[in-house]
C-alpha cells in the first residue's frame, strides 16, 4: 500500500506547495542555487541553459512544448501473470513506464523484468532487418526478398517430402490472435507439427488437468488465492518466476494468517517466506503426495461427501497410497513422516487449501502422473471449486495459456477441439473452408518399420511431433519416424533454442536441416551455434508490445493490449509475417477470408471475432474485442479478490475481470466469465460450474456423472452430460431456441442435427439455452481419480532415467520403451543402460533447473536487455557448501558441470550455498551463447549479440520424456561438478 | 510537510529486483551505477531475508555533514540531495554513508571519478524542476509531479514503501499487527534515530 | 634559486605524468562492473547522470533527452 | 567526545568478533543427511533481524548479484562514527595542532626573539652545507608539501573558511583543482620523501651526542651551543618525522587514491582518520620547521636557499660535522661529500 501524495497538482504548482512550508533546516532546491552565491565560470552556467524539458514537463502535462503525451496500455510479455504496463508515449517514443495502479491483477507493480520492459522496444541489440546465411555469413536482405525465397524453398520441401518435413513452432509470446492464425496456417499447410513453450512448461498440466476435470488451466486466480487458509507451492519458486504473484500470496498468508508449505529440492526465495519448507529429493513428487495423502486417509480426514459427490474411483487411489507408509516415503523421498503428517492435516483441515504448481512437478518422465496426483489430492480434501481452494497452476509466459487454447499443440486444433473428423469439420464450418479440401493438404505416409501406411484423413487425426523431440525427428533414422520423411525445415517464431534438453543433439540436428527461418526481435540460440552456412533466414518481428492483441494470463483473464509503439527498426508484427507467407504460398484468400486485411496486415480485433464464432468448447465465445476493450478501460471497477465489477456498471457490470474463459454464449449474452471453474455455489450465469463430464456417463456400471451436486440454480438437480440437440429433445429444451439458432443448427448438422452440440453449435442457442435452465453446457460430471486412458491411470512413483539411487530402480522403473508422438522413447533402455553402467557413481550430483527472476524463458530478449543483464552477468551452478569444500571450489570461482551424456561439458561459475541441499546443484536455464566452453559471440549477427552470454543449462541435461505429452526430464539428472 | 522516508518490509522483500530496474528505467541510469540494490541476508539458510536498500535520506545525513564542498542540501520533504555541479567526487560521502548510497561513474582511482550520483527519491537535483538539464543530471522528478519514487511505487509485494514516514510506519505497523511478525524496519534506527515501535 | 625552480618543474612534471597515468588506468564504472560473460555497449549513448564522457561534466544541452 | 573512540572500538570489536561469527553459524546451518534436508524449519519464525546480526558483526553484509562485492554491504552504522570524527573531532584537533603550533611559535618568537649570528672568527667565510641535489629534493618535497597541506585542510575547513566568502560554485570550482593537485602532487611529495630518506638517512642516525645535544636544550634554552654532527637532534627529528609521517601520508593515502583496492570500508574510514590525524601533526611539525629555518634563527636558510652558510654559524651550530668536512676536504681536496656537477 503506496500513498500517493496528495498536495498540489503535477508539476511546478507541485513545488510551491512544498516550499511553503518549508522547515528553517530544510533547503529548496532554488533557494540553494540562490544561497551558493558566486557562480564559478562554466559550470553552474549550466543550469540556465535550456529550460523546460523534452521528456517530464510533457509528463507533468505542463505542456510548455506543444507534443502531447499518450498513455498506452499493454500487458507485460514475461511471465503469465498478465501485468498491465502503462506507457507514456511523446511522438511516436516511449518515454516513460507509469505504475499501472488500476489493474486488479498488478496493481501497480512489476517484477524486475516488468519494471525494464521499456527497453525491449529501443534495444540496440534488437534484430534490426532480415537476413539471411550466405555462406556462413549474414547479410541483410529485403522482406520481399526473405518472404519469397522462404516460400519458395518450403514449398519445394512439401513437394519433395510432404508438408509434415516443415515443422512450425510457434511462441508464447504471441497474442491469442497470432497463435490462433498461426494454428490455423499449420493446418492450411497441412501438418499437425505445430508447437510452442508450452510442451516445454506446462503441457504436463494441461494434460493431467484436463484429464482430471475437464479443462486444462488454473482452476482459480493469482487474486484468489487471498482466501486460502493453507497453501502448497510443489515444484514452483514464484517469488523469481511469478513475483507479481507473490504480493498476492503473501498477502494472503498475512492477512489470513494462512499455512504457506513450499515442497521444493532448493530452498527458494518463495521457501524464505514459507510456514514451513519440506525439502524432497528431485523427481519423488508422487511419493511426497501419496505420503501426505496416506495420512489424511489414514485419519479419516478427506471430505467424504465431495468425494462421493464428485469424484470418481478415488478408492483406486486408496489403494495406490496405502503403498507409501511414512517408512517407504522417507526412504524414496528423504521427506520424515511426522512433517508430512503436518502438511496433510492443514492442508486437508485447515481449509480452503490451495495447491500451487511450477515446472517442478511438470517438467518430468512423470510429468503428467504428478500433476494427476496433485490434483488428486485436492479432490481428495475437497479443495477444488471454492475461492481459496484449487490447482493454482502458475504458467510460464505471458500468453502460454492463451497459445495453447489457440491449439499450438501437436493433439489439438484450437480451443482443445481434438483432432477428430468432428472437430476439422468444425473448424472448416468456422473457416468457411471445404473439409475435403483441408483433407487434401495433408499427406499420406507410405507403410514402413512394420507400421501400417497412414491415409490423408489419419494423417489429419494424426498428433505430430513434439517440440522437445524435432532434433529427434531430424537426426533420427527415418523409418523410425512415424511420417512420410524426417524434418527438413524448421520455422521458429518466438522460441529460443536452448529451452530443450540435450543441446549437443540439437546442434547435431540443425546443421543437416535444409532450411532455418528464425522469425524473432532477436537472433535466438537457433541462429547463434555456428552449426549452419547457408539456407538459414532470420525475419525481425517486433515484440508485442508493438502490436494489438488479446493475451490470456495463467488466471484465464483475457486481458487486450494496445500497441504501445510502431514496430522498431525494420520488424513486422507475426500477424503481417504470417499473412505475407501465406500470401506467397496462395493461401491468403482462403486463411482471411473473414478477416479484415490492411496493408498486408490483418486486424487483430478481426481475428477475435473469428475466434469467438468457434470459440465454444472452451467459451472463448463471449470475449469481444469490444468487451475486452472495455475492460481495459475500466480496470479500476474490479474487485481486487473477487475481479469482478459492480453489478450496476454500465459497461462492465457484474463482469469478472478480463472475462476468464469459459465466457458462454455470444458476447451479446453478457456472460461474466468465470474466475473460478467448477464452483458450485454459483450459478452458472454468475460464473459457476460443474465438473466437465467429458469421458461419457459411465465406465464399468459406475457413473461418470455427478451425485447430487450442481450449479446454484439449476434446473438439473442431479449429474447430466454434455448438451447435444438429442439430450435437449429429450428435455424439451429444443423449443427454446430461436428460429435462427434453429436454422443455424440445422445447416451444421445437415442429416444428423441430434450430434450438434454445445460445442458445434455455430448460433451459440444450445449454450444460451443452458445458460437459462441454470445448467453447464458441458454436462455435470464427475472428476476422474482413475484416468484410465492414461499410461497410468493412477499415478504411480517412477524413478527418473539417470537417478542417483539405482538401488530404486528395480522397485520403481521408469515405463517400458514404447512410440509416441510420432517417436521412440526410449526411456527404459537408457535407465538400464545408466543402471548398468553406474553413471551415478561418476556423476554423484543431482541436477536441477530453474527460473532467474531477471531473466525468461531462453533469455535472450532479457538477456539483451542492459537493466537485467547487469544484475546477472554471469551463468553459475549453484553448489552445496559441503560439496564445493570437497571439490576445493570456492564461490564465483569458474567449475566444468559435466553431464552423463555426449561427453556434455559446460564452463560456469560456481555459487557455493546451501540453497541446495548436499549433492544437488541448480542451474539457471536462461542463458545460451556459450557452448562447451567455448564463448559463440562471434556467431550472432553483428551488433544483434545479447549483452550477456552463458552456457545453456541444456548442454548437459539429457534424455528422458513423459510419455503423455513428451514434456523433457529437465528437473532431475546427473552431473559432475569440478574446478576449472 | 511530509517527511519522506524508505521502509523495506523484508517479510514482504522478495529480490525480484523490480526497484533496482524501475530506477533505472526512470533515469536512464548506466550500468554499473545502482542507485537501489537488493541484498540478501542469510542466504540459503533458514531465515534469509532480502531488503531493498538505497540513500535513506537520513536525518542529520552523514554524507552532507563530511562533504568537503557541502554539496548536500535537505528538501523541505526532507529528501537528501547534492549539487553535480559543486561535488569533487572525493567519495568522503561514501566512507560515511551507512547504506553504501554514493556512486562514481568511474572507478579504479579517486582521481577523476566523476561526480557522485546516488538515489534522488525521484526528487531531480537544485535545477529547475522538470527541467531537461536536471533530467540530465539527476534523473527525473516524480516528487514534483506530485509521484512518488518508481521503486516503491513499482514494488512487486508492495514490500518497499515510500512516502511521509509517519504514514508508512503506521501501514507497516498495521501489517506487523495483523500477520503477527515482522522483522523490523532496516536501516532505521541508523538512518532516522528511531525505530517503528509495535 | 636554480635548484628551486627546477624543484617545482620536475614537481609539477612527476604530477602531470601521475595524472596521465591515473586517468589512463581509470575504469568507468560500466567496465569495472561487467564480467567475462557480459558485452556492455559503450554507455556514451546515454547522456543521463554521469555525462556523455563519463566523466560528471555536464551533458551537452543539445542531446535530446531520450531516444 | 564520546563517538570518536567508538569507530575504534568498533574496529576492534569487529576484529574480535569475526571468529565468534563461525562459531555461532553451525547453529543455523541446515542438518543434512542424503543430500536431503528435510527438517521443516519454520523459514518465517527465523527471519533474521537487525539486532541479531549487529550482535554479530559491526555492519550487516549480504550476498548481491552484480559484481561489485561493496555494495553486499547492507548497513554499516560506522559511517555515522567514521561521520562524528570527520566532523565533531577533526576541526577541533586540526585547528588545535595548526592555530597551536603558530601560537607556540608566537610565544616563543616573543620570548626568545630571532635567533641571531654570533659573529666569530670564521664569519664571512662559507661553507657548502647542501648540495643542489638536496636542495632539489628538498624544494620538491616541500613546494608539494605546501600545495598538499593546504589542499588537504581544504577538505576539513574549506566550506567552513573558504565556502562562505566565495560562494557554493567557485568554491566548488577550487576544491576541483584542489583535488586534482592533492592527488597528483602527492606523487612528487612520495618520491621526494623517498630520496630524503635516501640522502640523508645515514647522518640521522641518533647517537649519544643527540643526548648532549637534548640535555643542552639545543642551545635554545641555555647558553652556548652543544656539539652536533651534521644534522643536531632536532634536526633529526624533523627528518624522522618527515620520513615517519611521509610514509604513513604515503601508504594511507595510496590506499585512498586506490580505494577498495585492499581494504574494504571499514578500512577506507580508518586510512581516512589515520591520514587527517597525521595530517595535521605533519603541518603542525612542518609549522615549526619553517619557522627555524626562516624566521626563527639568522643564518639558517642559506643551508637550503643558496647550500653555502656562514662558516661561523656552521661552527656553532654544528661543529663536529665542520670539523669532519674540514678534514676531508684537507685529505682529498672536496670540500662538500655531495656536490653536484650541474651547480
Amino acid at each position: 500500500m503506496l500513498i500517493k501524495r496528495k498536495t498540489g497538482g503535477p508539476g511546478r504548482n507541485n513545488r510551491q506547495t512544498i516550499t511553503i512550508g518549508e522547515t528553517p533546516r530544510a533547503l529548496d532546491r532554488r533557494a540553494f542555487l540562490r544561497n551558493s552565491g558566486l557562480v564559478a565560470g562554466g559550470l553552474a552556467a549550466a543550469g540556465a541553459i535550456q529550460l523546460g524539458s523534452v521528456r517530464k514537463a510533457e509528463a507533468a502535462g505542463a505542456s510548455a512544448i506543444g507534443s502531447e503525451v499518450t498513455v498506452k496500455k499493454n500487458i507485460c510479455t514475461h511471465c503469465s501473470v498478465g501485468c498491465t504496463v502503462t506507457a507514456e508515449v511523446v511522438n511516436g517514443v516511449w518515454v516513460g513506464q507509469e505504475p499501472s495502479f488500476t489493474s486488479p491483477i498488478n496493481r501497480g507493480t512489476h517484477c524486475a523484468k516488468g519494471a525494464a520492459i521499456r527497453e525491449l522496444v529501443s534495444s540496440d541489440r534488437r534484430l534490426k532487418y532480415p537476413m539471411k546465411m550466405v555462406d556462413g555469413q549474414w547479410t541483410r536482405i529485403s522482406w520481399d526478398q526473405a518472404i519469397d525465397e522462404i516460400g519458395d524453398k518450403i514449398t519445394g520441401l512439401r513437394d519433395k517430402y510432404g508438408p509434415d518435413s516443415v515443422y512450425w513452432l510457434g511462441s508464447a509470446k504471441f497474442t491469442n490472435e497470432a497463435a490462433y492464425i498461426f494454428r490455423k496456417f499449420g493446418a492450411f499447410w497441412g501438418t499437425n507439427s505445430v508447437d510452442h513453450q508450452a510442451r516445454i512448461c506446462h503441457s504436463t498440466t494441461v494434460a493431467g488437468v484436463a484429464n482430471t476435470w475437464g479443462y486444462g488451466a488454473q482452476t482459480n486466480s493469482y487474486n484468489d488465492i487471498r482466501n486460502a487458509k493453507t497453501m502448497i507451492i510443489l515444484g514452483g519458486n514464484p517469488a523469481e518466476a511469478h513475483p507479481v504473484s507473490l504480493q498476492h500470496v503473501l498477502s494472503g498468508k498475512e492477512i489470513n494468517r494462512a499455512n504457506m508449505i513450499v515442497i521444493d529440492p532448493r530452498f527458494t526465495r518463495t521457501a524464505a517466506h514459507a510456514t514451513d519448507y519440506v525439502r524432497i529429493r528431485s523427481g519423488t513428487d508422487i511419493p511426497v503426495v501419496w505420503g501426505i495423502l496416506w495420512h489424511v486417509f489414514e485419519n479419516g480426514w478427506e471430505d467424504k461427501e465431495f468425494i462421493s459427490q464428485r469424484v470418481y474411483a478415488m478408492d483406486d487411489v486408496r489403494k495406490e497410497v496405502a503403498k507409501w507408509n511414512p517408512e517407504e516415503v522417507e526412504r524414496v523421498s528423504g521427506v520424515p513422516g511426522e512433517q508430512l503428517r503436518r502438511v496433510a492435516e492443514k492442508f486437508a483441515k485447515e481449509k480452503p487449501a490451495t495447491l500451487i504448481w511450477c515446472m517442478g512437478a511438470t517438467q518430468h518422465t512423470v510429468g503428467t502422473a504428478n500433476v494427476r496426483a496433485l490434483c488428486i489430492l485436492c479432490l481428495a480434501t475437497g479443495n477444488v471449486g471454492k475461492p481459496g481452494t484449487g490447482a493454482n497452476i502458475f504458467r510460464g509466459h505471458t500468453n502460454v495459456q492463451g497459445a495453447t487454447d489457440m491449439g499450438l499443440d501437436v493433439t489439438s486444433l484450437p480451443l482443445y477441439y481434438g483432432l477428430v473428423e468432428g472437430a476439422w469439420k468444425h473448424w472448416a464450418r468456422v473457416w468457411d473452408v471445404e473439409y475435403d479440401w483441408l483433407q487434401s493438404r495433408f499427406d499420406e505416409v507410405p507403410a514402413k518399420a512394420g507400421r501400417k501406411a497412414r491415409t490423408r484423413k489419419e494423417s489429419m487425426e494424426a498428433p505430430g511431433i513434439t517440440s522437445t523431440r524435432w532434433f529427434d525427428g531430424v537426426n533420427l533414422p527415418e523409418e523410425q519416424v512415424d511420417q512420410r520423411t524426417g524434418i527438413k525445415a524448421m520455422m521458429v517464431f518466438g522460441h529460443g533454442g536452448n529451452t530443450v534438453t540435450r543441446l549437443p543433439e540439437a546442434v547435431k540436428g540443425l546443421t543437416k536441416l535444409d532450411l532455418l527461418v528464425v522469425a524473432d526481435p532477436h537472433p535466438t540460440t537457433f541462429a547463434a551455434l555456428d552449426a549452419r552456412r547457408d539456407n538459414t533466414y532470420l525475419l525481425p518481428i517486433c515484440t508485442s508490445l508493438e502490436m494489438d492483441g488479446s493475451r490470456t494470463a495463467s488466471n484465464r483473464s483475457i486481458q487486450w493490449g494496445e500497441q504501445i509503439v510502431k514496430p522498431a527498426f525494420e520488424s513486422k508484427n507475426d500477424y503481417e509475417v504470417i499473412y505475407r507467407l501465406a500470401n506467397k504460398l496462395g493461401l491468403a484468400d482462403k486463411m482471411f477470408k473473414n478477416i479484415k486485411v490492411a496493408n498486408n496486415v490483418p486486424e487483430a480485433e478481426d481475428i477475435l471475432r473469428e475466434i469467438n464464432r468457434g470459440g465454444w468448447s472452451t467459451g472463448y465465445c463471449g470475449q469481444s474485442p469490444e468487451r475486452l476493450k472495455a475492460h481495459m478501460r475500466n480496470q479500476a471497477k474490479f474487485d481486487l479478490v473477487t475481479l469482478r465489477a459492480p453489478k450496476d456498471d454500465p459497461e462492465v457490470g457484474g463482469d469478472y475481470y478480463g472475462l476468464p474463459w469459459p465466457c458462454w454464449g455470444k458476447p451479446e449474452l453478457k456472460h461474466p466469465g468465470t474466475h473460478i471453474l467448477y464452483n458450485t455455489n454459483l450459478h452458472i450465469k454468475e460464473g459457476g460450474g460443474t465438473f466437465r463430464a467429458r469421458f461419457g456417463t459411465e465406465r464399468n456400471g459406475v457413473t461418470l456423472l455427478a451425485e447430487d451436486s450442481y450449479a446454484k440454480g439449476s434446473d438439473l438437480t442431479d449429474g447430466y452430460p454434455e448438451f447435444t440437440m438429442a439430450v435437449f429433445k429429450k428435455l424439451g429444451w429444443d423449443k427454446d431456441l430461436t428460429a435462427e439458432e434453429m436454422a443455424s443448427i440445422t445447416k451444421t448438422g445437415g442429416t444428423n442435427i441430434d450430434a450438434v452440440s454445445w460445442a458445434t453449435d455455430l448460433s451459440g442457442g444450445i449454450q444460451r439455452v443452458c445458460l437459462d435452465h441454470g445448467v453447464t453446457p458441458y454436462g455435470n460430471g464427475k472428476a476422474r481419480a482413475n484416468a484410465w486412458n492414461l499410461p497410468d491411470p493412477v499415478p504411480v512413483h517412477r524413478e527418473p532415467i539417470y537417478t542417483p539411487r539405482p538401488d530404486l530402480v528395480a522397485k520403481y522403473p521408469t515405463r517400458p520403451d514404447e512410440r509416441q508422438l510420432r517417436m521412440p522413447n526410449i526411456g527404459f533402455s537408457v535407465q538400464k543402460a545408466a543402471v548398468d553402467r553406474g553413471i551415478a557413481k561418476d556423476f554423484p550430483i543431482i541436477l536441477t533447473s530453474g527460473r532467474l527472476v531477471e531473466y525468461e524463458g531462453g533469455g535472450e530478449e532479457t538477456r539483451s536487455n542492459p537493466w537485467l543483464a547487469e544484475l546477472q552477468q554471469d551463468m553459475f551452478v549453484e553448489i552445496n557448501t559441503g560439496d564445493a569444500t570437497d571439490r576445493g571450489i570456492k564461490d564465483g570461482q569458474f567449475v566444468w558441470v559435466s553431464g552423463p551424456e555426449n561427453n556434455a561439458k559446460a564452463k560456469v561459475k560456481a555459487l557455493v550455498t546451501d540453497r541446495v541441499g548436499k549433492g544437488v546443484a541448480f542451474m539457471p536455464f536462461h542463458f545460451s551463447g556459450w557452448y562447451q566452453g567455448d564463448d559463440m559471440r562471434k556467431f550472432y549477427p553483428h551488433g544483434t549479440d545479447p549483452v550477456v552470454l552463458g552456457e545453456s543449462s541444456n548442454n548437459t541435461t539429457t534424455y528422458g520424456f513423459d510419455p503423455v505429452t513428451g514434456m523433457q526430464e529437465t528437473k532431475c539428472t546427473l552431473c559432475q561438478i569440478r574446478a576449472v | 510537510m511530509a517527511r519522506m522516508k524508505f521502509l523495506c518490509d523484508a517479510d514482504r522483500c522478495i529480490e525480484c529486483n523490480a526497484c533496482v530496474t524501475a530506477c533505472k528505467n526512470e533515469h536512464e541510469v548506466p550500468w554499473g551505477i545502482n542507485r537501489r540494490r537488493v541484498v540478501t541476508l542469510n542466504d540459503g539458510k533458514p531465515g534469509e531475508r532480502s531488503v531493498s536498500m538505497a540513500c535513506m535520506h537520513c536525518t542529520d545525513a552523514p554524507c552532507a555533514a563530511v562533504c568537503p564542498v557541502n554539496c548536500f542540501y535537505t528538501t523541505a520533504d526532507a529528501v537528501v540531495l547534492h549539487s553535480k555541479d559543486i561535488c569533487i567526487g572525493c567519495g568522503y560521502c561514501f566512507y560515511a554513508c551507512p547504506f553504501g548510497a554514493p556512486q562514481y561513474p568511474k572507478v579504479g582511482n579517486f582521481g577523476s571519478r566523476g561526480k557522485m550520483d546516488k538515489c534522488t527519491y525521484c526528487a531531480g537535483g537544485p535545477e529547475p524542476d522538470l527541467s531537461t538539464i536536471e533530467y540530465e543530471k539527476y534523473g527525473s522528478n516524480r516528487l514534483a509531479e506530485g509521484k512518488l519514487p518508481l521503486c516503491a511505487e513499482m514494488c512487486s509485494t508492495k514490500a518497499l514503501l515510500a512516502g511521509d514516514g509517519e504514514m508508512i510506519a503506521e501501514i507497516y505497523k498495521q501489517r506487523v499487527i495483523k500477520r503477527g511478525y515482522g522483522s523490523g524496519a532496516w536501516g532505521w534506527k541508523t538512518a532516522y534515530r528511531e525505530t517503528v515501535a509495535i | 634559486m636554480k635548484a628551486f625552480i627546477i624543484a617545482l618543474i620536475v614537481a609539477v612534471a612527476i604530477g602531470t605524468l601521475a595524472a596521465t597515468v591515473l586517468n589512463e588506468q581509470q575504469r568507468f564504472a560500466y567496465q569495472a562492473f561487467a564480467t567475462s560473460g557480459a558485452r556492455v555497449s559503450d554507455p556514451a549513448g546515454h547522456s543521463n547522470l554521469v555525462g556523455p564522457k563519463w566523466n560528471g561534466v555536464t551533458p551537452e544541452p543539445e542531446k535530446p533527452s531520450k531516444s | 567526545m564520546r563517538r570518536g573512540p567508538t569507530l575504534f572500538r568498533t574496529l576492534v570489536a569487529a576484529a574480535a568478533l569475526t571468529v565468534s561469527v563461525g562459531a555461532l553459524s553451525p547453529a543455523l546451518a541446515q542438518q543434512t543427511k542424503d543430500g536431503l534436508n528435510p527438517t521443516g524449519q519454520n523459514p518465517t519464525a527465523e527471519s533474521v533481524n537487525e539486532e541479531f546480526l549487529f550482535k554479530q558483526d559491526p555492519k550487516i553484509t549480504g550476498r548481491i548479484s552484480i559484481p561489485d562485492h561493496k555494495a553486499a554491504n547492507l548497513i554499516q552504522p560506522a559511517g555515522r562514527d567514521y561521520r562524528a570524527f570527520r566532523e565533531s573531532w577533526l576541526p577541533w584537533i586540526g585547528a588545535l595542532a595548526v592555530l597551536g603550533i603558530i601560537a607556540l611559535l608566537g610565544a616563543f618568537y616573543l620570548w626568545r626573539g630571532r635567533i641571531r649570528l654570533e659573529p666569530n672568527a670564521d664569519s664571512g667565510k662559507t661553507i657548502l652545507r647542501f648540495g643542489g641535489f638536496e636542495r632539489f629534493t628538498h624544494w620538491m618535497t616541500s613546494s608539494c608539501f605546501i600545495i598538499l597541506s593546504l589542499s588537504g585542510l581544504n577538505y576539513i575547513f574549506g566550506k567552513r573558511l573558504l565556502m562562505p566568502l566565495i560562494g557554493a560554485d567557485a568554491f566548488g570550482v577550487i576544491s576541483q583543482y584542489a583535488k586534482y593537485s592533492h592527488i597528483y602532487l602527492a606523487w612528487p611529495f612520495m618520491i621526494g620523501v623517498a630520496l630524503m630518506l635516501v640522502l640523508w638517512i645515514k647522518d640521522n642516525i641518533p647517537n649519544r651526542i643527540d643526548w648532549q645535544w637534548i640535555k643542552a636544550g639545543g642551545g635554545f634554552l641555555g647558553k652556548g651551543h652543544p656539539h652536533a654532527e651534521r644534522f643536531n637532534a632536532g634536526q633529526k627529528m624533523v627528518f624522522w618525522m618527515v620520513v615517519g609521517f611521509g610514509s604513513a601520508m604515503s601508504i594511507t593515502g595510496l590506499m585512498m587514491i586506490f580505494p577498495f583496492a585492499l581494504t574494504d570500508i571499514t578500512g577506507m574510514q580508518v586510512m581516512q582518520v589515520v591520514h587527517s590525524l597525521i595530517g595535521v601533526a605533519f603541518i603542525a611539525g612542518i609549522l615549526a620547521h619553517i619557522y627555524i629555518g626562516t624566521l626563527g634563527m639568522e643564518g639558517a636558510y642559506d643551508a637550503m636557499g643558496s647550500g653555502q652558510v656562514d662558516l661561523g654559524w656552521a661552527k656553532d651550530h654544528h661543529d663536529l660535522w665542520v670539523a669532519k668536512e674540514q678534514a676531508k676536504t684537507r685529505n682529498d681536496s672536496r670540500i662538500s661529500p655531495h656536490q653536484v656537477p650541474a651547480e
